[in-house]
Protein backbone atom coordinates (compact mmCIF):
# COMPACT_ATOMS: atom_id res chain seq x y z
CA UNK A 1 0.00 0.00 0.00
CA UNK A 2 3.10 2.50 0.38
CA UNK A 3 3.14 2.92 -3.40
CA UNK A 4 -0.27 4.33 -3.83
CA UNK A 5 0.78 7.94 -2.37
CA UNK A 6 3.73 8.10 -4.52
CA UNK A 7 1.55 7.49 -7.55
CA UNK A 8 -1.41 9.67 -6.74
CA UNK A 9 1.70 12.48 -6.53
CA UNK A 10 3.23 11.35 -9.60
CA UNK A 11 -0.49 11.63 -11.38
CA UNK A 12 -0.71 15.29 -9.84
CA UNK A 13 1.99 16.43 -11.01
CA UNK A 14 1.53 15.21 -14.31
CA UNK A 15 -2.08 16.87 -14.10
CA UNK A 16 -0.97 20.04 -12.81
CA UNK A 17 2.41 20.07 -15.56
CA UNK A 18 0.05 18.74 -18.69
CA UNK A 19 -2.89 21.34 -17.70
CA UNK A 20 -0.76 24.06 -17.41
CA UNK A 21 -3.77 25.95 -14.60
CA UNK A 22 -2.03 26.95 -11.19
CA UNK A 23 -4.10 29.16 -10.14
CA UNK A 24 -7.87 28.30 -11.02
CA UNK A 25 -9.46 26.62 -7.47
CA UNK A 26 -12.55 24.94 -9.22
CA UNK A 27 -10.53 23.54 -12.51
CA UNK A 28 -7.42 22.25 -9.21
CA UNK A 29 -10.25 20.56 -7.59
CA UNK A 30 -12.05 18.88 -10.98
CA UNK A 31 -8.39 17.83 -11.64
CA UNK A 32 -7.57 16.48 -7.99
CA UNK A 33 -11.15 14.91 -8.60
CA UNK A 34 -9.96 12.91 -11.61
CA UNK A 35 -6.51 12.37 -10.09
CA UNK A 36 -7.95 10.20 -7.04
CA UNK A 37 -10.50 8.46 -9.50
CA UNK A 38 -7.62 7.43 -11.07
CA UNK A 39 -5.94 6.14 -8.22
CA UNK A 40 -9.24 4.50 -7.47
CA UNK A 41 -9.18 2.62 -10.77
CA UNK A 42 -5.58 1.53 -10.59
CA UNK A 43 -6.52 0.38 -6.80
CA UNK A 44 -8.88 -1.31 -8.27
CA UNK A 45 -7.22 -3.07 -10.63
CA UNK A 46 -4.43 -4.11 -8.12
CA UNK A 47 -1.47 -3.08 -10.28
CA UNK A 48 -0.30 -0.58 -7.88
CA UNK A 49 2.60 -3.03 -6.16
CA UNK A 50 6.59 -2.54 -6.69
CA UNK A 51 6.40 -3.41 -10.13
CA UNK A 52 3.48 -0.33 -10.86
CA UNK A 53 5.62 2.05 -9.33
CA UNK A 54 9.30 1.24 -8.62
CA UNK A 55 9.81 3.23 -5.71
CA UNK A 56 12.70 1.05 -4.65
CA UNK A 57 15.21 2.00 -7.61
CA UNK A 58 14.79 5.18 -6.33
CA UNK A 59 16.24 7.79 -9.43
CA UNK A 60 19.00 5.26 -10.30
CA UNK A 61 18.05 4.21 -13.48
CA UNK A 62 17.61 7.60 -14.34
CA UNK A 63 21.45 8.69 -12.99
CA UNK A 64 23.27 5.23 -13.42
CA UNK A 65 21.89 3.91 -16.19
CA UNK A 66 20.27 5.58 -18.31
CA UNK A 67 23.35 7.38 -20.13
CA UNK A 68 24.87 4.17 -20.43
CA UNK A 69 21.98 2.70 -21.61
CA UNK A 70 22.06 5.75 -24.03
CA UNK A 71 25.84 5.69 -25.09
CA UNK A 72 25.05 1.89 -26.38
CA UNK A 73 21.76 2.87 -28.22
CA UNK A 74 23.97 5.66 -30.21
CA UNK A 75 27.02 3.27 -30.91
CA UNK A 76 24.57 -0.09 -31.95
CA UNK A 77 22.70 2.49 -33.96
CA UNK A 78 26.13 3.71 -35.88
CA UNK A 79 26.71 0.25 -36.18
CA UNK A 80 23.04 -0.64 -37.60
CA UNK A 81 23.20 2.39 -40.11
CA UNK A 82 26.17 0.74 -41.42
CA UNK A 83 24.00 -2.52 -42.39
CA UNK A 84 21.39 -0.76 -43.73
CA UNK A 85 23.27 1.60 -46.13
CA UNK A 86 25.85 -0.66 -47.25
CA UNK A 87 24.93 -1.92 -50.74
CA UNK A 88 25.91 -5.46 -49.92
CA UNK A 89 24.18 -5.31 -46.39
CA UNK A 90 26.44 -7.55 -44.36
CA UNK A 91 23.59 -9.55 -42.35
CA UNK A 92 24.47 -12.17 -40.24
CA UNK A 93 21.46 -12.64 -38.65
CA UNK A 94 21.06 -15.38 -35.28
CA UNK A 95 19.43 -15.83 -32.76
CA UNK A 96 21.08 -16.07 -28.77
CA UNK A 97 19.50 -16.97 -25.65
CA UNK A 98 20.70 -14.97 -22.63
CA UNK A 99 20.19 -15.64 -19.52
CA UNK A 100 19.55 -12.78 -17.16
CA UNK A 101 20.78 -12.50 -13.31
CA UNK A 102 18.36 -9.96 -12.03
CA UNK A 103 16.48 -11.45 -9.08
CA UNK A 104 12.90 -9.46 -9.51
CA UNK A 105 10.91 -9.81 -12.33
CA UNK A 106 11.32 -5.99 -12.92
CA UNK A 107 15.02 -6.61 -13.45
CA UNK A 108 14.26 -9.21 -16.18
CA UNK A 109 12.16 -6.67 -18.09
CA UNK A 110 14.25 -4.10 -17.79
CA UNK A 111 17.01 -6.47 -19.39
CA UNK A 112 14.36 -7.82 -22.33
CA UNK A 113 13.41 -4.04 -23.07
CA UNK A 114 16.73 -2.72 -22.92
CA UNK A 115 17.86 -5.40 -25.62
CA UNK A 116 15.26 -4.46 -27.47
CA UNK A 117 15.89 -0.85 -27.32
CA UNK A 118 19.60 -1.21 -28.85
CA UNK A 119 18.86 -1.57 -32.18
CA UNK A 120 20.44 -4.17 -33.67
CA UNK A 121 18.99 -6.87 -31.08
CA UNK A 122 15.24 -7.67 -30.75
CA UNK A 123 14.38 -9.78 -27.22
CA UNK A 124 11.72 -11.86 -29.36
CA UNK A 125 10.79 -14.27 -26.44
CA UNK A 126 10.89 -14.09 -22.72
CA UNK A 127 10.54 -17.51 -20.45
CA UNK A 128 11.27 -18.15 -17.27
CA UNK A 129 14.98 -17.71 -17.13
CA UNK A 130 15.76 -17.50 -20.43
CA UNK A 131 15.46 -14.63 -23.12
CA UNK A 132 15.87 -15.39 -26.65
CA UNK A 133 17.67 -12.62 -28.53
CA UNK A 134 17.25 -11.95 -32.29
CA UNK A 135 20.47 -10.36 -33.66
CA UNK A 136 21.52 -8.42 -36.88
CA UNK A 137 25.15 -9.12 -36.30
CA UNK A 138 27.49 -11.27 -34.40
CA UNK A 139 29.04 -7.94 -32.51
CA UNK A 140 25.22 -7.01 -31.64
CA UNK A 141 24.95 -11.19 -30.14
CA UNK A 142 28.11 -10.80 -28.47
CA UNK A 143 27.46 -7.80 -26.60
CA UNK A 144 24.14 -9.19 -24.99
CA UNK A 145 26.18 -12.74 -23.95
CA UNK A 146 28.79 -10.84 -22.58
CA UNK A 147 26.36 -9.45 -19.71
CA UNK A 148 27.43 -6.06 -19.20
CA UNK A 149 23.83 -4.87 -19.20
CA UNK A 150 22.79 -7.73 -16.85
CA UNK A 151 25.63 -6.60 -14.98
CA UNK A 152 24.74 -3.25 -14.06
CA UNK A 153 20.82 -3.82 -13.71
CA UNK A 154 22.11 -6.27 -10.88
CA UNK A 155 24.30 -3.83 -9.42
CA UNK A 156 20.87 -0.99 -9.47
CA UNK A 157 18.42 -3.94 -8.21
CA UNK A 158 21.19 -4.76 -4.84
CA UNK A 159 21.73 -1.06 -3.63
CA UNK A 160 19.71 -0.51 -0.81
CA UNK B 1 22.03 37.68 -31.25
CA UNK B 2 25.04 36.82 -28.76
CA UNK B 3 27.57 33.69 -29.34
CA UNK B 4 25.76 31.58 -26.85
CA UNK B 5 22.46 31.93 -28.82
CA UNK B 6 24.73 31.45 -32.19
CA UNK B 7 26.05 28.25 -30.65
CA UNK B 8 22.63 26.76 -29.47
CA UNK B 9 21.07 27.20 -32.75
CA UNK B 10 23.95 25.16 -34.55
CA UNK B 11 23.57 22.37 -31.61
CA UNK B 12 20.02 22.29 -32.49
CA UNK B 13 20.43 22.57 -36.44
CA UNK B 14 22.93 19.30 -36.00
CA UNK B 15 20.85 17.36 -33.48
CA UNK B 16 17.54 17.38 -35.60
CA UNK B 17 19.36 16.95 -39.29
CA UNK B 18 20.96 14.31 -37.24
CA UNK B 19 17.52 12.74 -35.97
CA UNK B 20 16.28 13.41 -39.92
CA UNK B 21 18.85 11.27 -41.20
CA UNK B 22 18.47 8.45 -38.70
CA UNK B 23 14.93 8.55 -39.13
CA UNK B 24 15.59 8.06 -43.30
CA UNK B 25 17.74 5.40 -42.48
CA UNK B 26 14.83 3.47 -40.19
CA UNK B 27 12.66 3.94 -43.33
CA UNK B 28 14.95 2.92 -45.80
CA UNK B 29 16.07 -0.16 -43.25
CA UNK B 30 12.49 -1.07 -43.25
CA UNK B 31 11.69 -1.23 -47.13
CA UNK B 32 15.28 -2.97 -47.73
CA UNK B 33 15.76 -5.54 -45.49
CA UNK B 34 15.08 -9.21 -46.50
CA UNK B 35 12.12 -10.52 -43.76
CA UNK B 36 10.32 -9.68 -41.36
CA UNK B 37 13.08 -10.06 -38.02
CA UNK B 38 15.24 -8.17 -39.70
CA UNK B 39 13.15 -5.55 -40.56
CA UNK B 40 11.96 -4.57 -36.89
CA UNK B 41 15.88 -3.48 -36.33
CA UNK B 42 15.05 -1.04 -38.98
CA UNK B 43 12.26 0.38 -36.99
CA UNK B 44 14.15 0.29 -33.97
CA UNK B 45 16.47 3.02 -35.02
CA UNK B 46 13.51 5.39 -36.32
CA UNK B 47 12.50 4.90 -32.78
CA UNK B 48 15.41 5.37 -30.32
CA UNK B 49 18.19 7.78 -32.28
CA UNK B 50 15.96 9.29 -34.90
CA UNK B 51 13.01 10.26 -32.28
CA UNK B 52 15.63 11.10 -29.73
CA UNK B 53 18.04 13.06 -31.54
CA UNK B 54 14.79 15.25 -33.31
CA UNK B 55 13.35 15.53 -29.94
CA UNK B 56 16.50 16.76 -28.52
CA UNK B 57 16.59 19.35 -30.89
CA UNK B 58 13.27 20.90 -30.31
CA UNK B 59 14.61 21.03 -26.36
CA UNK B 60 17.77 23.23 -27.41
CA UNK B 61 15.34 25.64 -28.88
CA UNK B 62 12.57 25.37 -26.40
CA UNK B 63 15.46 26.21 -24.03
CA UNK B 64 14.68 25.72 -20.44
CA UNK B 65 10.69 25.90 -20.15
CA UNK B 66 7.98 23.72 -19.42
CA UNK B 67 7.71 22.98 -22.95
CA UNK B 68 11.45 21.21 -22.70
CA UNK B 69 9.43 19.43 -19.85
CA UNK B 70 6.74 18.22 -21.89
CA UNK B 71 9.31 17.21 -24.91
CA UNK B 72 10.58 15.01 -22.07
CA UNK B 73 7.99 13.17 -20.83
CA UNK B 74 7.11 12.27 -24.76
CA UNK B 75 10.15 11.21 -25.20
CA UNK B 76 10.48 9.24 -22.06
CA UNK B 77 7.26 7.46 -22.96
CA UNK B 78 8.46 6.54 -26.48
CA UNK B 79 11.12 5.10 -25.46
CA UNK B 80 9.29 3.19 -22.78
CA UNK B 81 6.80 1.98 -24.94
CA UNK B 82 8.32 1.55 -28.19
CA UNK B 83 10.47 -1.78 -26.97
CA UNK B 84 7.40 -3.27 -25.68
CA UNK B 85 5.53 -3.09 -28.90
CA UNK B 86 8.32 -4.17 -30.67
CA UNK B 87 9.01 -6.74 -28.57
CA UNK B 88 5.07 -7.93 -28.81
CA UNK B 89 5.41 -7.22 -32.28
CA UNK B 90 7.97 -10.18 -32.97
CA UNK B 91 6.40 -12.23 -29.98
CA UNK B 92 3.19 -12.25 -32.36
CA UNK B 93 5.33 -13.20 -34.99
CA UNK B 94 7.10 -15.65 -33.86
CA UNK B 95 3.40 -17.52 -32.11
CA UNK B 96 1.77 -16.77 -35.32
CA UNK B 97 4.23 -18.98 -37.24
CA UNK B 98 6.72 -17.24 -38.53
CA UNK B 99 10.11 -18.87 -38.92
CA UNK B 100 12.98 -16.21 -38.94
CA UNK B 101 15.83 -16.65 -41.75
CA UNK B 102 18.97 -16.99 -39.98
CA UNK B 103 22.10 -16.78 -41.92
CA UNK B 104 24.24 -19.22 -40.07
CA UNK B 105 24.41 -20.81 -36.78
CA UNK B 106 26.67 -18.45 -34.53
CA UNK B 107 30.21 -20.06 -33.69
CA UNK B 108 29.19 -20.33 -29.59
CA UNK B 109 27.74 -23.46 -28.18
CA UNK B 110 25.25 -21.86 -25.48
CA UNK B 111 23.08 -20.81 -28.21
CA UNK B 112 20.17 -22.18 -29.29
CA UNK B 113 18.29 -21.19 -32.42
CA UNK B 114 14.62 -22.01 -33.68
CA UNK B 115 15.13 -23.02 -37.09
CA UNK C 1 15.06 23.73 -40.15
CA UNK C 2 12.38 22.43 -38.63
CA UNK C 3 10.37 22.27 -42.53
CA UNK C 4 13.48 20.18 -43.44
CA UNK C 5 13.02 18.03 -40.30
CA UNK C 6 9.51 17.30 -41.17
CA UNK C 7 10.26 16.54 -44.63
CA UNK C 8 12.38 14.31 -43.53
CA UNK C 9 10.04 12.69 -41.24
CA UNK C 10 7.58 12.69 -44.08
CA UNK C 11 9.59 10.64 -46.39
CA UNK C 12 10.36 8.08 -43.65
CA UNK C 13 6.71 7.68 -43.23
CA UNK C 14 6.32 7.41 -47.59
CA UNK C 15 8.81 4.25 -46.70
CA UNK C 16 6.59 3.25 -43.83
CA UNK C 17 3.87 3.75 -45.92
CA UNK C 18 5.71 1.28 -48.98
CA UNK C 19 6.27 -1.39 -46.69
CA UNK C 20 3.13 -1.56 -45.68
CA UNK C 21 1.61 -1.69 -49.30
CA UNK C 22 4.07 -4.50 -50.05
CA UNK C 23 4.32 -6.58 -46.80
CA UNK C 24 3.82 -9.78 -47.38
CA UNK C 25 2.81 -10.79 -43.97
CA UNK C 26 0.65 -9.23 -41.63
CA UNK C 27 3.27 -8.64 -38.90
CA UNK C 28 5.26 -6.47 -41.99
CA UNK C 29 1.99 -4.21 -42.02
CA UNK C 30 1.87 -3.97 -38.31
CA UNK C 31 5.14 -2.67 -38.13
CA UNK C 32 4.27 0.03 -40.45
CA UNK C 33 1.82 1.00 -38.58
CA UNK C 34 3.55 1.21 -35.29
CA UNK C 35 6.35 3.43 -37.21
CA UNK C 36 3.96 5.43 -38.80
CA UNK C 37 2.18 6.35 -35.19
CA UNK C 38 5.77 7.06 -33.68
CA UNK C 39 6.53 9.48 -36.96
CA UNK C 40 3.13 11.32 -36.37
CA UNK C 41 4.30 12.06 -32.85
CA UNK C 42 7.47 13.53 -34.03
CA UNK C 43 5.96 15.51 -37.22
CA UNK C 44 2.74 16.77 -34.57
CA UNK C 45 6.17 18.39 -32.10
CA UNK C 46 7.81 19.38 -35.30
CA UNK C 47 4.77 21.26 -36.78
CA UNK C 48 4.03 22.56 -32.86
CA UNK C 49 7.02 24.55 -32.91
CA UNK C 50 7.05 25.41 -36.93
CA UNK C 51 3.86 27.56 -36.29
CA UNK C 52 5.09 28.14 -32.58
CA UNK C 53 2.04 26.59 -30.93
CA UNK C 54 3.75 24.90 -28.09
CA UNK C 55 0.39 23.92 -26.68
CA UNK C 56 -0.58 21.34 -29.34
CA UNK C 57 2.19 19.10 -27.85
CA UNK C 58 -0.43 17.63 -25.30
CA UNK C 59 -1.39 16.16 -28.59
CA UNK C 60 1.55 14.31 -29.12
CA UNK C 61 1.78 12.91 -26.04
CA UNK C 62 -1.80 10.88 -26.31
CA UNK C 63 -1.03 10.19 -29.88
CA UNK C 64 2.19 7.85 -28.31
CA UNK C 65 0.03 6.45 -25.36
CA UNK C 66 -2.70 5.72 -27.90
CA UNK C 67 -0.09 4.39 -30.15
CA UNK C 68 1.17 1.59 -27.87
CA UNK C 69 -2.22 0.56 -26.70
CA UNK C 70 -3.51 0.11 -29.53
CA UNK C 71 -0.24 -1.78 -30.94
CA UNK C 72 -0.55 -3.80 -28.08
CA UNK C 73 -4.16 -4.87 -28.46
CA UNK C 74 -4.11 -5.36 -32.00
CA UNK C 75 -0.92 -8.04 -30.97
CA UNK C 76 -3.26 -9.86 -28.86
CA UNK C 77 -5.67 -9.93 -31.47
CA UNK C 78 -3.64 -11.04 -34.11
CA UNK C 79 -1.97 -13.55 -31.57
CA UNK C 80 -5.45 -14.86 -30.12
CA UNK C 81 -7.74 -14.44 -33.19
CA UNK C 82 -9.97 -12.44 -30.35
CA UNK C 83 -9.47 -9.98 -27.66
CA UNK C 84 -10.31 -12.23 -24.85
CA UNK C 85 -6.85 -14.24 -24.05
CA UNK C 86 -8.50 -14.90 -20.58
CA UNK C 87 -11.19 -17.01 -22.12
CA UNK C 88 -8.97 -19.06 -23.50
CA UNK C 89 -6.79 -19.80 -20.99
CA UNK C 90 -8.57 -21.10 -18.55
CA UNK D 1 4.31 25.27 -44.90
CA UNK D 2 2.98 24.60 -48.47
CA UNK D 3 6.44 21.49 -48.50
CA UNK D 4 4.58 19.85 -45.70
CA UNK D 5 1.46 20.21 -47.22
CA UNK D 6 1.36 18.87 -50.40
CA UNK D 7 3.26 15.20 -49.10
CA UNK D 8 0.91 15.04 -46.53
CA UNK D 9 -2.22 15.86 -48.99
CA UNK D 10 -0.17 13.32 -51.35
CA UNK D 11 0.16 10.31 -48.81
CA UNK D 12 -3.37 11.21 -47.87
CA UNK D 13 -4.62 10.60 -51.52
CA UNK D 14 -2.10 7.05 -51.94
CA UNK D 15 -3.36 5.60 -48.99
CA UNK D 16 -6.99 6.05 -49.58
CA UNK D 17 -6.37 4.53 -53.30
CA UNK D 18 -4.26 1.34 -52.01
CA UNK D 19 -6.93 1.38 -48.69
CA UNK D 20 -9.66 1.10 -51.41
CA UNK D 21 -7.99 -1.37 -53.75
CA UNK D 22 -6.46 -3.84 -51.78
CA UNK D 23 -8.50 -7.58 -51.06
CA UNK D 24 -6.78 -8.42 -47.92
CA UNK D 25 -8.98 -7.02 -45.21
CA UNK D 26 -6.47 -7.34 -42.65
CA UNK D 27 -4.24 -4.44 -44.65
CA UNK D 28 -7.56 -2.50 -45.24
CA UNK D 29 -8.16 -1.58 -41.41
CA UNK D 30 -3.79 -1.27 -41.57
CA UNK D 31 -4.51 1.57 -44.16
CA UNK D 32 -7.51 3.19 -42.79
CA UNK D 33 -5.69 3.78 -39.21
CA UNK D 34 -2.52 5.12 -40.94
CA UNK D 35 -5.32 6.94 -43.16
CA UNK D 36 -6.73 8.15 -39.44
CA UNK D 37 -3.48 9.02 -38.16
CA UNK D 38 -2.41 11.22 -41.14
CA UNK D 39 -5.39 12.96 -41.91
CA UNK D 40 -5.03 14.13 -37.63
CA UNK D 41 -1.50 15.53 -38.49
CA UNK D 42 -3.64 17.51 -41.40
CA UNK D 43 -5.83 18.38 -39.25
CA UNK D 44 -3.67 20.00 -37.18
CA UNK D 45 -1.53 21.73 -39.49
CA UNK D 46 -5.12 23.26 -40.05
CA UNK D 47 -5.62 24.52 -36.50
CA UNK D 48 -7.97 21.90 -35.37
CA UNK D 49 -6.49 20.66 -32.34
CA UNK D 50 -9.85 19.36 -31.04
CA UNK D 51 -10.67 17.99 -34.30
CA UNK D 52 -7.19 16.45 -34.59
CA UNK D 53 -7.48 15.06 -31.12
CA UNK D 54 -11.15 13.07 -31.80
CA UNK D 55 -9.78 12.15 -35.57
CA UNK D 56 -6.72 10.44 -33.39
CA UNK D 57 -8.92 8.80 -30.31
CA UNK D 58 -11.97 7.62 -32.41
CA UNK D 59 -10.11 7.19 -36.11
CA UNK D 60 -6.99 5.34 -35.15
CA UNK D 61 -8.31 3.91 -31.54
CA UNK D 62 -11.67 2.75 -31.67
CA UNK D 63 -12.51 2.12 -35.09
CA UNK D 64 -9.37 0.10 -35.89
CA UNK D 65 -10.71 -2.40 -33.43
CA UNK D 66 -14.32 -2.31 -33.83
CA UNK D 67 -13.28 -3.38 -37.38
CA UNK D 68 -10.52 -5.89 -36.33
CA UNK D 69 -13.71 -7.51 -34.13
CA UNK D 70 -15.70 -7.80 -36.93
CA UNK D 71 -13.24 -9.50 -38.64
CA UNK D 72 -12.73 -12.20 -36.12
CA UNK D 73 -16.69 -13.18 -37.09
CA UNK D 74 -16.02 -12.84 -40.84
CA UNK D 75 -13.71 -14.34 -43.31
CA UNK D 76 -10.16 -12.06 -43.67
CA UNK D 77 -10.28 -11.48 -47.59
CA UNK D 78 -13.16 -9.99 -49.38
CA UNK D 79 -15.35 -11.68 -51.81
CA UNK D 80 -14.37 -10.37 -55.49
CA UNK D 81 -17.77 -9.87 -57.20
CA UNK D 82 -18.76 -10.57 -60.46
CA UNK D 83 -18.90 -7.99 -63.43
CA UNK D 84 -19.53 -4.55 -63.04
CA UNK D 85 -22.01 -3.09 -60.23
CA UNK D 86 -24.32 -0.56 -62.36
CA UNK D 87 -26.40 0.28 -59.43
CA UNK D 88 -23.98 1.04 -56.93
CA UNK D 89 -22.13 3.36 -59.39
CA UNK D 90 -25.80 5.02 -60.54
CA UNK D 91 -26.56 5.77 -56.66
CA UNK D 92 -23.39 7.16 -56.07
CA UNK D 93 -22.92 9.46 -58.91
CA UNK D 94 -26.39 10.60 -58.30
CA UNK D 95 -25.03 11.33 -54.41
CA UNK D 96 -21.82 13.08 -55.69
CA UNK D 97 -23.66 15.27 -58.54
CA UNK D 98 -26.53 16.38 -55.88
CA UNK D 99 -23.00 17.19 -53.11
CA UNK D 100 -21.33 18.86 -55.77
CA UNK D 101 -24.81 20.83 -57.02
CA UNK D 102 -25.08 21.85 -53.32
CA UNK D 103 -21.60 23.27 -52.98
CA UNK D 104 -22.82 25.88 -55.86
CA UNK D 105 -24.58 28.04 -53.48
CA UNK D 106 -21.95 28.37 -50.69
CA UNK D 107 -20.10 31.51 -50.19
CA UNK D 108 -16.61 31.44 -51.55
CA UNK D 109 -13.29 30.81 -50.01
CA UNK D 110 -12.36 33.26 -47.97
CA UNK D 111 -15.36 35.91 -48.70
CA UNK D 112 -15.47 38.16 -45.44
CA UNK D 113 -19.42 37.71 -45.76
CA UNK D 114 -19.67 34.19 -45.20
CA UNK D 115 -21.36 33.16 -42.03
CA UNK D 116 -18.20 31.03 -40.94
CA UNK D 117 -16.64 34.84 -40.70
CA UNK D 118 -19.58 36.41 -39.61
CA UNK D 119 -21.68 34.44 -36.79
CA UNK D 120 -19.35 32.94 -34.18
CA UNK D 121 -20.04 36.36 -32.48
CA UNK D 122 -16.76 37.70 -30.90
CA UNK D 123 -18.91 37.82 -27.47
CA UNK D 124 -18.00 34.33 -27.41
CA UNK D 125 -14.58 34.45 -27.23
CA UNK D 126 -15.32 37.81 -25.04
CA UNK D 127 -17.90 37.31 -22.62
CA UNK D 128 -17.10 33.47 -21.85
CA UNK D 129 -14.63 33.91 -19.05
CA UNK D 130 -16.93 35.90 -16.90
CA UNK D 131 -20.22 34.49 -18.10
CA UNK D 132 -19.10 30.87 -17.07
CA UNK D 133 -16.65 30.75 -13.92
CA UNK D 134 -13.54 28.70 -14.16
CA UNK D 135 -13.47 27.09 -17.77
CA UNK D 136 -10.42 28.24 -19.20
CA UNK D 137 -11.05 27.22 -22.71
CA UNK D 138 -13.78 29.06 -25.04
CA UNK D 139 -14.21 25.51 -26.81
CA UNK D 140 -15.34 24.02 -23.67
CA UNK D 141 -17.70 26.60 -22.87
CA UNK D 142 -19.52 26.94 -26.11
CA UNK D 143 -19.83 23.33 -26.23
CA UNK D 144 -20.67 22.42 -22.31
CA UNK D 145 -22.66 25.53 -21.53
CA UNK D 146 -23.79 27.63 -24.14
CA UNK D 147 -24.72 24.59 -25.84
CA UNK D 148 -25.53 22.05 -22.96
CA UNK D 149 -28.86 20.63 -24.00
CA UNK D 150 -27.13 20.01 -27.54
CA UNK D 151 -23.98 18.32 -26.33
CA UNK D 152 -26.04 16.00 -24.11
CA UNK D 153 -27.97 15.06 -27.03
CA UNK D 154 -25.48 14.44 -29.15
CA UNK D 155 -23.42 12.04 -26.21
CA UNK D 156 -26.61 10.02 -25.78
CA UNK D 157 -26.77 9.49 -29.53
CA UNK D 158 -23.00 8.45 -29.75
CA UNK D 159 -23.53 6.46 -26.36
CA UNK D 160 -26.61 4.67 -27.70
CA UNK D 161 -24.53 3.90 -30.94
CA UNK D 162 -21.61 2.62 -29.18
CA UNK D 163 -24.22 -0.03 -26.94
CA UNK D 164 -25.63 -1.04 -30.21
CA UNK D 165 -21.58 -1.97 -31.92
CA UNK D 166 -20.87 -3.61 -28.44
CA UNK D 167 -24.49 -5.07 -28.24
CA UNK D 168 -23.35 -6.83 -32.26
CA UNK D 169 -20.13 -7.62 -31.48
CA UNK D 170 -20.36 -9.17 -28.33
CA UNK D 171 -20.00 -12.98 -28.78
CA UNK D 172 -21.22 -15.51 -26.44
CA UNK D 173 -19.07 -16.80 -23.84
CA UNK D 174 -17.37 -20.60 -24.66
CA UNK D 175 -18.36 -23.47 -22.30
CA UNK D 176 -15.27 -23.51 -19.82
CA UNK D 177 -12.09 -25.78 -21.05
CA UNK D 178 -13.10 -26.38 -24.93
CA UNK D 179 -12.97 -23.03 -25.88
CA UNK D 180 -10.80 -22.44 -28.45
CA UNK D 181 -12.53 -25.38 -30.28
CA UNK D 182 -15.83 -23.80 -29.35
CA UNK D 183 -14.62 -20.37 -30.99
CA UNK D 184 -13.56 -22.12 -33.86
CA UNK D 185 -16.68 -23.64 -34.87
CA UNK D 186 -18.24 -20.36 -34.27
CA UNK D 187 -15.98 -19.66 -36.46
CA UNK D 188 -16.16 -22.07 -39.01
CA UNK D 189 -20.74 -21.83 -38.97
CA UNK D 190 -20.71 -17.96 -39.02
Amino acid sequence: MKYSPILGVLLLAAWLLWSGHFDKPFVMALGVLSCAFSLYVALRMEIVDEEGAPWQLGARPFTHYAPWLAREIVQSNIEVTRIIISPAMPLQRNMVTVTPHAETELGRVMLANSITLTPGTVSVRMEGDEILVHALSFEGAAEDISGEMDRRICQMEKQP
Amino acid sequence: MNVLEIVLEIISWVLLLGGSFFSIVGGIGIVRLPEFFSRLHGGGVTDTLGAGLIMAGLMVQAGLSLVTVKLLTILFFLVVTSPSSCHALAKAALFGGLKPELDKNPPSSRDKSSS
Amino acid sequence: MFVVTAIAILITMALALVRAMFGPTVFDRVLALNMFGTKTVLLICVVCFLTGRTDFLDLALLYSLMNFIGMVALLRFSQFGHFREEAAGN
Amino acid sequence: MTYIVIPILALLALTAVTGARIRDLWAAVMFTGIYSFLSASWMLILDAPDVAFTEAAVGAGIATFLMLGTLALTSRTEKSSSGIPVLPLFVVAITGGALIYGTLDMPHFGDPKAPVQVYPDPSYVEKSQEDIHGVPNVVTAVLASYRGYDTLGETAVVFTAGIAVLLILRRPRPPVGRSDAAGQQAEAGS
